[in-house]
């Protein structure tokens, strides 16, 4: 219960600094919104084959936004040993962890929710049906990239050419994500059911599962090295 | 420290010489004694030098997990080293595994890189790897860098498997499975002396890579004990 | 609250920042760490503090090791660096109510309110902490600690900003705190001034201790001590 | 190209990159040596004091 109370604190204090200085937000709203439109232009994309190209383009737009704002997540520690404030606390680092993730999380859902209705209007797709089906899956992807993102932004934070290595690290250790989103989304707009998506949301359950247990382990000792 | 470097190196040397005569032994079958294979003729000689890099490749991944788990368990340089050992010498055997790989894809298949489950998942080990040792050398806090190595490590282990579940059902969504699956070893109408050749060759590239394990674990220590020697030396 | 360190020593990379002190520290004591740049005072405070991890020794704190990490301990041990730990996108009393909450002492918006008044920062409660001078800062850095209330209260050189009025009320928080049985060190270089106040000196050369001694009026050793490893420009009766 | 070409291509490929690595470290192995002798026999302790 103690953890959730510093979490919430941690979070209230987050979200605070985002909304004085909208740094992230405002970033990231933009560079989600154009690079669909840079996207548009760099695929011809014909109507027929609309439902196959536009997960991939819609994700690679959420990761590289997601990667924009993980580079960010720690600025406010950075300044004034901030850092070293929390680490004097008797805090439990799992609290910081889990705050920063939900965090994260908070900053990819609401550039998601602008640009996916966005998505839906350039490549004019049309079945209802399945939208919530959709938002699952985006949501236990977006999960996944939050939960790895946050433990390796703790990593790379004192590194050299951080806004570089994050990158670099982070996307061979997505690709069970970027590859469990796409092809799901994939299959639902191509047939409308679950059937043949569900092996791929249970990676993405997994993986979740998996990464999150890892990081609340061990998380502390990252951020104590 | 003197008597146990002689007993290390007398070790090693033993590896060393075991590991030459196989690696010769294996050249023999792999390229004299073994027959052409069926359907690729000569090309298939290279899969006695492909198969046995990847289980190293994997080895060295392996290696590089347990050396990170007990560093961040028990704090020891020791295991460090020998993790950084392990992934040095991973990247190397990987690198040459991809390298393989695609010398073998282009007469089987005619075209240099194909998205073949296997060719891609050593491809995204060696990223891995790459990521592992770029992040070493960018942090430059000597404990800090350990311990975020380690931490990429175990990260990096975990994900292995979840990313062989999503390569190989994304590979079979595209490509049906062809008579001459590479992702399954052709053993049905393997001849003996293949299988001496696949495994003589197979033995040779362990015994080499825990050659240049121990050496690159050696080289390790002794840089240790250099940087000891100045610091201790002084108080 | 009694600290013991044994055999403490930190090393970073080749260099030795402390080498292997041994020292006592007894309820109600106020120890004033001197010495250049460089001996060691910030690598002492941040081991005490345990944001760093000493490479051989321990440190007890009431028995207990101290140890990396979230242990309970932390909410008895206080850090003042003159102007860092403050979040400068924050409000005062957001700063107040925020590491409050995070000691688990919640505090009500009055007892904030009073705590900036008695160290005269009231007018500024509602602006943000970026605005603040360096010496306001180290104000609220020592109204953030009256709130939370350490046993143990290291400070790292406040005097470089505080101005008079500072000074007195500093020196009568750490008054308070050493009545109540609590431990106050301070690293800093404003000899004459900590030597009013503190009950026991240290002198750390090169991350070693070469003088350790509770406080007499004639204080030749210290003086002797002092002039022979300190350089020239260091008066100590500045 | 024949495929036998490919097979060389490969070993020696291999076996090259193998054989490189083994000397550049031997060389690294005995450069360290070296300077860990000259530590130990000058026992420069003073450096540091």
């Amino acid at each position: 219960m103690e953890l959730l109370k510093q979490t919430g604190w941690l979070l209230w204090k987050d979200l605070l600094l985002e909304l004085r200085r909208r740094e992230s937000i405002f970033a990231m709203f933009f560079f989600g919104t154009l690079l669909l439109f840079v996207f548009h232009f760099a695929f011809e994309i014909p109507p027929d084959k609309a439902a196959e190209m536009a997960p991939g383009l819609l994700w690679l737009a959420f990761l590289f936004t997601g990667t924009l704002g993980l580079t960010q997540l720690f600025q406010a520690e950075r300044e004034n040993h901030c850092l070293e404030a929390l680490l004097l606390c008797p805090l439990d680092r799992a609290a910081l962890f889990l705050a920063k993730v939900s965090f994260n999380l908070l900053l990819m859902l609401m550039v998601e929710l602008v640009v996916f209705p966005l998505f839906w209007v350039l490549f004019n797709l049309t079945s209802w049906a399945i939208l919530p089906s959709l938002i699952l899956v985006a949501f236990l992807g977006t999960v996944g990239f939050c939960v790895l993102g946050t433990l390796f932004s703790a990593v790379t934070l004192k590194a050299r050419a951080r806004e570089l290595l994050l990158p670099l690290i982070l996307f061979p250790l997505m690709i069970p994500i970027i590859l469990a989103t796409i092809r799901g989304m994939e299959i639902l707009l191509r047939t409308g059911q679950f059937d043949e998506a569900f092996s791929w949301l249970r990676l993405l359950l997994g993986f979740d599962v998996i990464f999150l247990t890892a990081g609340f382990l061990i998380f502390e000792w990252v951020i104590e090295a | 420290m003197e008597k146990t470097m002689r007993k290390g190196d007398r070790g090693r040397r033993i590896i060393g010489s075991l590991a030459l005569c196989s690696i010769l032994l294996g050249l023999y079958f792999g390229l004299i004694a073994a027959p052409p294979d069926a359907y690729q003729g000569e090309a298939q000689r290279i899969m006695y030098l492909h198969i046995p890099s990847i289980l190293t490749a994997y080895l060295s991944f392996f290696i590089v997990f347990i050396g990170s788990c007990l560093f961040l368990w028990k704090r020891e340089k020791r295991d460090d080293i020998l993790a950084y050992s392990a992934a040095e010498i991973g990247v190397l055997f990987t690198g040459l595994t991809i390298i393989e790989g695609s010398i073998w894809g282009k007469p089987t298949w005619g075209v240099w890189w194909t998205w073949d489950a296997r060719l891609t998942l050593t491809a995204i080990l060696f990223l891995i790897f790459v990521g592992y040792l770029m992040l070493r050398s960018l942090i430059e806090d000597e404990s800090r860098g350990a311990v975020c190595g380690a931490v990429l490590g175990i990260i990096g282990f975990l994900d292995i498997p979840l990313i062989h579940m999503s390569v190989y059902w994304w590979r079979t969504l595209h490509q049906s499975p062809s008579i001459l699956r590479p992702d399954k070893l052709p053993w049905e109408n393997v001849h003996p002396s293949m299988l001496i050749a696949l495994s003589v060759n197979f033995v040779a590239f362990i015994l080499f890579y825990f050659y240049l394990l121990s050496l690159r674990f050696r080289l390790g220590e002794m840089r240790e004990e250099a940087k000891a020697l100045k610091l201790y030396g002084g108080s | 609250m009694r600290v013991v360190v044994r055999n403490l020593s930190k090393a970073y990379g080749f260099l030795w920042a402390l080498k292997k002190m041994d020292l006592e520290l007894r309820p109600g004591e106020c120890v004033a760490l001197l010495g250049p740049n460089g001996a060691g005072k910030t690598t002492l405070l941040k081991l005490l503090s345990a944001l760093l991890y000493p490479t051989t020794g321990e440190i007890l704190i009431d028995g207990q090791e101290l140890r990396q990490g979230s242990s309970p301990l932390r909410s008895s041990i206080g850090l003042l660096s003159s102007n860092g730990h403050l979040y400068e996108g924050l409000t005062l009393k957001e700063n107040l109510r925020f590491f409050n909450s995070l000691y688990a002492k919640e505090r009500s918006p009055r007892e904030i309110e009073e705590t900036l008044g008695a160290v005269g920062l009231e007018r500024w409660a509602d602006d943000y902490v970026a605005s603040l001078s360096s010496g306001m800062k180290c104000r609220l850095a020592i109204a953030k600690w009256l709130l939370i209330e350490p046993r143990l209260l290291l400070l790292d050189e406040p005097y470089g900003v505080l101005d008079g009025s500072g000074v007195d009320l500093l020196e009568a928080y750490l008054d308070r705190l050493r009545q109540s049985g609590g431990i106050v060190m301070m690293a800093t270089h404003h000899v004459s001034r900590i030597l009013t106040i503190c009950s026991r000196a240290l002198i750390l050369h090169r991350g070693s201790l070469i003088f350790d001694e509770p406080r007499q009026d004639p204080w030749e050793s210290f003086q002797r001590t002092f002039a022979e490893f300190l350089p020239r420009g260091e008066k100590w009766n500045s | 190209m024949g495929s036998w070409e490919y097979v060389f291509l490969a070993y020696g490929i291999v076996w090259f990159a193998l054989l490189l690595y083994f000397f550049l470290l031997k060389r690294r192995v005995r450069k360290v040596e070296v300077e860990l002798s000259s530590l130990r026999s000058s026992g420069d302790y003073q450096k540091n004091a």
